[in-house]
């Protein structure tokens, strides 16, 4: 109670101060259409306060212009963010779309967005279909492609000789896809390949017959709910001491993991970024985030953050200008921004060239749990999608 | 051995759908009244324990929260809202208590905040116990399987031993027999209520250290308890039993065993199959 | 006596759906006045959901059935006209050698194909659920739906839980689709024939059979009609209409995905019904108008319009007994259908 | 006589749990006959109708229409053979007019129902044989009211008129003089006279002088099995039925 009023006064505080500092121009329209109600409404929680931070951050405007952002729960179903897409550019012709967390809304909006000519920015999903045969110029992600954060794991589990390694993913696209990334670097023995339904609650028998299995490790992709019934239940049969866990990101970030409580700790992520980052803008960024909300950001906040970084400094680059959208593809291909995430750089297909890194769940002083950031595990990864991109309008 | 503890995580799921699935058929066969916002009263339970015990540091003290806080919703809403539903259709019932569903999830992200709660067991529940040689098993979820148990015994009491419990067999909602009888029938009703939330909450609270305690967690769930509700006949406390054990086993093999698109159907296929042999459901307890 | 001849509806209830169409068919001019074309696909929305609640309320408030496989079927339609567009735009045929089939664009062949195969779905899991009655048929329907849910998340040939996208322009008999108010006038016209159906069959020998075996099934078996085979008969043309909607939905937003048959989608065509009154055969629409309505305006507002939406269902479900449809029967006469 | 009854049971029998509600019941149906069926409280006349008219199955014996066995049909089956029946609890459609009731009735007597485009109430062919129902019975002022609307007594009415409209072969009469004033009861009688050799009928009453003076044979019902069948006189005179049903009524 006391924090939502707290973020409420805070944003109010904001609101004030961008209504006197000048409406003379016309602000640049963003729309922000993300998943706000339901199971997965802590995710849009997430992004969006990551987003408004952000543009607290530069005054709530881009490349010096004013900014006003319209903002809509898409409730997880594709055809109610369809909707508010339409709604976004045909009404309040909004200049940039992002926000959208679920791989299946955003395929449902993408095309008649992007061929209505406005930008999509992607503060998060990374579908590999706009990555490769359907990528458009209008499209961009600052985020990641799916599949690159299991890549990363499966690098380093190659890496590291781990054999005989039991996977586990949701019976869904973006499951599917994570394994086949992790697969695409992994080469050595899997002892068992595991899709359960999406939502699943009850894991007791899938950790039953990775008991029998007697693997080395575990590699598992559960965001969200799924994720923190999966841990409890795998460290509840106390398999834990004996076959470690191993996953991609977004999935023991800060947005569960209070949540998942001691049962995470030891859990091993490939992420793109963590709370620990070392540089200054992260710093920053997490430092800001964590007085406004009173919670440490997860990676879909810092991505969001990051999503408004990039935003400014394209513009900025335009001289402030959104409708030539030529000119700020342009713009936006070649950005130089202080990411929070270190070195950035757009691909051909508009999907980002970026580090991963490996984290380990511990406990910091205050005694709250953290992803502790250990090695770089690979430089400039670039996601296997690109060759199939021709950019065609 | 993988069978055994397959089986016998079967039966622990099959009791947990149990404790659930009691209150709603309960309610469900006494006052012929569908209640959506079983679920609802189902996330109140784990949240509360998870708040008390945040709060507190104490899982003892937040086993009396749960029930208490729960049975009293349960009683806030028969009094203020769901006793004037009892003479209307199913359809009414369905409707009023899906928006109560609606307004339960929103309350509770205003007032937790959108992250999930934190819920864990105190050490001497935490790890697991042999139960024969080289099966370690939960110790937790064995305190799930005897807490279920113990529901279902005392529950098979009431309804073989007492007055209450000629009601549930007769699975009558007749209030004028009631009132020979020489009852207050709003006020046993009222209590009912109670003692339905407060099995919601109890089984809120068991789930708690195993699943997600997050706004949205009481849904699927109550699918689950609407199933077995059905398999089993409605208002039949032994039909829920035998149905949750059913729905419990062929869920967890049909998830070992099937691939995983017809796993994730497996129960629903059980309860078609059932109801289109047995179309009241196994133990029918009306006519 | 012949003013006042209950068996014949009173004159605004003959009016109220034509009057109900004429408001939608002015929303494309409107539109254009306002310059927000959008207003054009919000309409169209909401036609093709009252076309799914209007056919839901001829086994929902006729015969008093409450089904949750409506948008099990929906979604059935919707695949149907999505599948058909894919196999062309992959240039790939569906089937062996020679029953292979190029897979169409065409609507004039492919609405009716969905409403086909979501009829004959419908028949098949009709056929079991009806067996069984109440709160069971209630939730053996509700199997049924997840199983057509989970089945076409298990789809990954058409994109699983990623949904189907179409990405060949439609056409129907040769006219292109794709132009906005054509296709808005195109559904529209379908709803009133969906309209005009309905209302001939609710009060044909069928209807009449169908409206009694809600509230005494008894006493129309002792008059020697078996209430079974027409419940059937309803829940298959309920189910195929279903199929329409959903194959004009899929070809209006040109993608179909599976949470377009979630269950609770199916609520919500139950809401739209009860919304707008069970009583009347156009009650859904003005249903369905509301509910679209109210959802995008909500969830645009504010972040916790669900509680918004709560309530007004708890307040409708208290107050409105008829739905929004009773607002126009307190001018006119109550008809006593339920 | 050489002609077969139009109705022939043999060997009935109905248990409900522990309870013989029918007992090896043996019972004929002549054409055009008129068959009072008495017995005291719970001897199973209602039960016996439910067995003739389909609604309850029996577990023993055999139920044979006019050459064809109906034992195991479904009711709506009998109804369409012929059989109608009124219930002793009254059962109609309550939000439906009187007319509409009457003319569910005369839609299951003309076979099936599957038609969908023609409007039911300007159809002359539904609403003929119900007006003149309704006039047999003395209804026809009713006919715009609703059922629900209905004095007891002209819901008796009305389910007469349903059970008419259906042109059976054999029509169940379950207590037609059930709860109705001393007045309608005259009315009833009166006009189920009218239907003597029309059609055939079983009346249960338990209105003696009605049954009596209406009946052109009556069969008494003790504890689920027919103890005797004869004429009224017979019936009056018979010292068995004396002391098992008549000597302890009232």
């Amino acid at each position: 109670m006391i924090r939502t009023f707290r973020v409420l006064s805070f944003a109010t505080g904001l609101a004030a101060l961008a209504t006197t500092a000048a409406a003379q121009e016309t602000p640049i329209r963003i729309g922000f259409i993300t998943t706000l109600s339901g199971p997965a409404g802590s995710i849009g929680q997430e992004l969006s306060d990551g987003f408004k931070l952000g543009l607290a951050k530069t005054g709530e405007t881009l490349g010096g212009r004013k900014v006003a952002v319209t903002f809509a729960d898409d409730q997880a179903k594709p055809d109610i963010g369809r909707q508010h897409a339409d709604k976004m550019v045909e009404s309040d012709k909004v200049d940039i779309l992002t926000g959208v967390n679920f791989s299946n809304v955003l395929l449902a909006i993408a095309k008649p967005v992007l061929d209505a000519g406005v930008l999509y920015v992607s503060a998060n999903a990374g579908p590999s279909q706009l990555a490769g045969k359907q990528c458009h110029p209008n499209f961009f992600a600052a985020s990641f492609q799916n599949d690159t954060t299991s890549e990363a794991m499966g690098i380093h589990m190659q890496e590291k000789q781990i054999k005989d390694v039991y996977i586990l993913a949701p019976n869904y696209p973006a499951g599917k896809d994570m394994v086949a990334g992790f697969k695409r670097h992994y080469k050595g023995n899997v002892a068992g390949e595991v899709y359960t339904t999406f939502n699943q609650l009850d894991y007791s028998a899938e950790i039953a017959q990775i008991r029998a299995a007697k693997p080395s490790a575990v590699f598992f992709f559960y965001p969200g709910g799924m994720g923190i019934n999966f841990i409890k239940q795998y460290d509840q049969a106390g398999l834990k001491p004996q076959i470690p866990l191993y996953t991609g990101a977004f999935v023991v970030d800060q947005s569960v993991l209070p949540a998942m409580g001691d049962a995470a700790i030891g859990v091993r992520t490939a992420t793109l970024w963590s709370e620990e980052f070392p540089n200054a803008a992260s710093r920053e960024f997490a430092a800001a985030f964590e007085t406004t909300y009173g919670r440490i950001p997860s990676p879909y906040a810092a991505d969001a953050y990051d999503t408004v970084l990039l935003l400014d400094a394209a513009i900025r680059a335009t001289g402030g200008r959104v409708d030539d959208k030529a000119a700020l593809r342009k713009a936006l291909e070649s950005v130089k921004f202080a990411s929070i995430r270190g070195d950035f750089r757009f691909n051909t297909n508009h999907f980002p060239v970026q580090s991963f890194y490996l984290t380990t769940v511990e406990k910091d002083a205050k005694g709250r749990l953290y992803n502790k950031l250990g090695e770089r595990i690979v430089q400039d990864l670039k996601d296997s999608y690109a060759a199939t991109c021709t950019m065609a309008p | 051995m993988l069978i055994l503890e397959q089986t016998l995580n079967g039966v622990q799921l099959g009791v947990m759908l149990f404790l659930i699935a009691s209150g709603l058929t309960l309610v469900f066969g006494i006052m012929n009244f569908i209640n959506l916002a079983h679920g609802s009263l189902y996330m109140a339970g784990a949240f509360t324990a998870a708040w008390v015990q945040g709060v507190s540091g104490s899982f003892l003290l937040a086993i009396p929260a749960a029930v208490v806080v729960t049975a009293a919703l349960g009683a806030v809403l028969e009094i203020g809202l769901f006793r004037r539903f009892y003479a209307r259709n199913h359809l009414d019932q369905v409707l009023v208590t899906f928006g109560i569903v609606l307004v339960a999830n929103e309350v509770t992200r205003i007032v937790f905040g959108p992250v999930p709660l934190r819920m864990p067991l105190p050490p001497a529940l935490a790890g697991s116990i042999e139960i024969v040689p080289g099966l370690p098993y939960p110790t937790f979820r064995l305190v799930v399987l005897i807490v279920g148990l113990a529901v279902a015994a005392l529950l098979w009491a009431i309804v073989m031993k007492t007055r209450i419990g000629m009601w549930v067999r007769a699975g009558s909602s007749n209030r004028p027999i009631a009132s020979a009888m020489g009852v207050d029938v709003d006020l046993v009703f009222a209590a009912l209520f109670a003692v339905g939330a407060a099995l919601a909450g109890l089984a809120g609270l068991m789930a708690g250290p195993i699943l997600a305690v997050q706004v949205g967690m009481g849904e699927p769930i109550l699918i689950l308890a609407l199933v077995v509700t059905v398999i089993g006949g409605i208002g039949s406390i032994k039909g829920a039993f035998v149905a949750a054990l059913m729905v419990g086993l062929v869920d967890t093999f049909g998830r070992v065993l099937l691939p995983p698109a017809l796993g994730s159907m497996a129960i629903f296929l059980l309860m078609a199959l059932i109801l289109a042999f047995r179309p009241k459901g196994l133990f029918p307890v009306h006519g | 006596m012949a003013e006042s001849d209950p068996h014949r509806p009173a004159l605004v209830e003959r009016l109220a759906p034509l009057v109900v169409v004429a408001l939608l068919a002015a929303v494309p001019p409107v539109a254009q006045m306002l310059g927000d074309p959008f207003l054009i696909k919000v309409a169209t929305r909401v036609v093709v959901f009252a076309i799914a609640a209007v056919a839901l309320n001829l086994i929902l408030g006729f015969a008093g059935l409450v089904s949750l496989l409506q948008a099990g079927l929906f979604g059935v339609g919707g695949y149907a006209v999505a599948i058909a567009a894919h196999h062309v735009f992959e240039a790939e045929p569906i089937g062996f050698s020679a029953l292979a089939w190029e897979g169409s664009t065409d609507l004039a062949l492919t609405l009716p194909l969905a409403a086909a195969v979501a009829g004959l779905v419908a028949l098949v899991t009709g056929m079991v659920s009806l067996r069984t009655s109440g709160p069971y048929f209630l939730m053996i329907t509700l199997a049924f739906d997840q199983m057509l849910y989970y089945g076409a998340v298990a789809l990954q040939k058409y994109g699983g839980d990623d949904g189907l996208q179409i990405l060949t322009p439609l056409s129907f008999a040769g006219w292109d689709m794709s132009n906005r108010w054509r296709f808005f006038y195109f559904a529209l016209t379908m709803l009133a024939v969906v309209l005009l159906v309905a209302t001939r069959l609710v009060a044909s020998r069928f209807g009449i059979v169908l409206r009694a075996s809600a509230e005494n099934e008894r006493r129309v078996a002792v008059s020697g009609i078996p209430p079974y085979a027409h419940r059937l008969a309803a829940f298959t043309v309920s189910g195929a209409v279903a199929g329409l909607a959903g194959g004009l939905l899929a070809a209006g937003q040109q993608f179909v995905s599976p949470a377009d048959m979630h269950w609770v989608r199916s609520g919500d065509f139950v809401v739209m019904a009860v919304l707008g009154g069970l009583s009347t055969v156009w009650g859904p629409v003005v249903g369905a108008a509301a509910f679209v309505v109210l959802e995008l305006l909500l969830s645009s507002w504010t972040q916790h319009w669900q509680l918004a939406f709560g309530l007004i269902i708890v307040a409708v479900v208290l107050t409105l007994r008829g739905g929004l449809s009773d607002l126009v029967h307190l001018a006119g006469r109550s008809r006593g259908a339920r | 006589m050489t002609k077969r009854p139009l109705l022939s049971v043999r060997g009935l029998v109905k248990r409900f749990g522990g309870l013989t509600a029918t007992n090896h019941l043996d019972f004929d149906l002549e054409h055009g006959e008129i068959h009072g069926v008495i017995g005291p409280n719970g001897a199973g006349k209602t039960t016996f109708v439910s067995q003739l008219q389909g609604q309850l199955t029996p577990d023993a014996g055999s139920i044979v229409l006019d050459g064809r066995d109906v034992t195991r049909e479904p009711a709506p089956v009998r109804a369409r053979l012929g059989i109608a029946r009124s219930f002793q609890i009254t059962s109609l459609v309550p939000s439906f007019t009187v007319l509409a009731n009457v003319m569910l009735a005369v839609q299951g007597g003309q076979g099936h129902s599957f038609r969908f485009w023609k409007r039911a109430w300007t159809d002359a062919t539904l609403a003929g044989p119900a007006h003149v129902a309704l006039a047999t019975v003395g209804l026809a002022h009713r006919a715009n009211t609703l059922a629900a609307d209905l004095a007891h007594g002209e819901c008796r009415q009305l389910e007469l008129a349903m059970a008419l409209a259906m042109k059976p072969r054999l029509l169940l009469l379950d207590e037609p003089m059930a709860g109705v004033g001393r007045q309608d009861g005259v009315a009833m009688t009166d006009m189920i006279a009218r239907l003597k050799g029309v059609t055939t009928i079983v009346l249960i009453e338990h209105d003696m002088d009605a049954v009596f003076r209406l009946a052109d044979r009556i069969s008494v019902l003790v504890a689920g099995r027919v103890i005797r069948t004869g004429t009224p006189a017979e019936v009056r005179a018979d010292p068995e039925v004396r002391a098992a049903y008549l000597g302890h009524s009232h």
